[in-house]
């Protein structure tokens, strides 16, 4: 039942609220994450060009929320990934979790962001201000995030 | 089951692509390739740009059949073996 | 420049996110949390009235906010809290955390729901389908979670 | 600063508002009570219902201006006090 999504056009963050919890009253708590691109200032990030494995990409998305489905009481969840060239400030992510209570459904968004960012085929280029464009390297940190689960 | 000479379908992704020069190659493996550490060796000798790609394997990563694997994940005819490097989504 | 409300009228979350977030770049990740009245099987809740001490109410979400950005780099946030009946499914509490990075919006969107289910001057009387109406009681799951911080 | 005879707001909340039967009231403190703990002993003495109402002092939290405040918190003229039980917003 969890809604999993791989497109190159925006999602609406309302109406994916509304599409979770219509006609629902047994739902507590919605955790939710957004990622964007950022376009920091030492480094000025003009967009980005998100590639993916469309064999591999929802299949695997589907495995993250399963495990997320395993380790805690979920009511509905949501993952939508945005592939192709997205500039400064777009939405590139969305994840949603719902519980009965919160802490299941925030620790369900944490796992499923960090689990997206280590466990899914997706791979970022930014291209800079100054016409160069660089393949995003792994962050040690974001396998850190990972594990701790 | 695929056929014992059926072709190999190897796919690229990200810097891998682009250094290697394409998304989508078929090989048929030679006797004795049947791991992904085996199969690494043997398409890194197909072209300098091969050769690049896979130069540093520490940051190369791989999924057989759409599924993670390792070097010694088991590679045959008919698989789908996918090279890319570690993953930056989210 | 956070946005702090307290209102009897539902909030928008797409808009929320739109305000929170428009004409930005330096955001690269928002946490964000909705809490619901939720009407469980066991104990059927039809409805529940939330008051609050308005003297006090924004005053005190104010100063939560406020140990946020003491403890994350946030680059905004918004926490609007509904009073006055609310009936099973309605929306009660909205939080949003807009971070250059994941893991500080995330986690100041726990800190935020935690503390404001804890620190914050709002009480909720449930209405049961049997006709009762009971005031709840604080749990001490919560006491525990917001002294994690 | 209030003068020696401003009353104090006391406000009632949840079911101390209930027991009570009053959201608000203004009362002028005798001498000698000049902290939240001695408030509430002598609020208690003031109707049966406040007596209810301050029947388990553990369950009853206090406010003094709009700041949390414990029982050794000063009170005085021209304070607004209120109690409420443990908060259950959110």
């Amino acid at each position: 039942m969890a809604r999993i999504r791989v497109q190159p056009e925006d999602f609406d963050i309302g109406a994916e609220f509304a599409a979770l919890t219509a006609g629902r009253s047994d739902i507590g708590g919605i955790g939710c994450f957004v990622g964007t691109v950022r376009s920091n200032a030492d480094d000025r990030v003009a967009a980005m060009t998100l590639e993916h494995y469309p064999a591999m990409t929802e299949r695997a998305i589907a495995g993250i929320v399963a495990e997320a489905e395993r380790r805690w009481e979920l009511l509905g969840c949501t993952v939508i990934h945005r592939v192709g060239r997205l500039t400064a400030g777009e939405n590139i992510v969305l994840v949603l979790a719902a519980s009965a209570h919160r802490q299941p459904a925030l620790d369900a968004t944490a796992f499923l962001i960090d689990w997206l960012k280590t466990r899914a085929p997706f791979w970022k280029k930014e291209e800079h201000a100054d016409g160069g464009a660089t393949w995003v390297a792994a962050r040690e940190a974001d396998d850190a995030a990972a594990a701790r689960w | 089951m695929a056929d014992a000479d059926a072709p190999l379908t190897i796919l690229y992704f990200a810097w891998l692509r682009e250094r290697t020069g394409t998304s989508e190659e078929s090989v048929t493996l030679p006797a004795g390739v049947g791991t992904v550490a085996a199969l690494i060796a043997w398409l890194a000798d197909r072209s300098p740009g091969h050769a690049s790609a896979f130069a540093n394997r520490r940051t190369v990563r791989c999924a057989v059949n759409q599924e993670f694997a390792d070097p010694a994940t088991p590679v045959g005819p008919g698989d789908e073996v996918a090279f890319f490097p570690p993953v930056t989504g989210g």
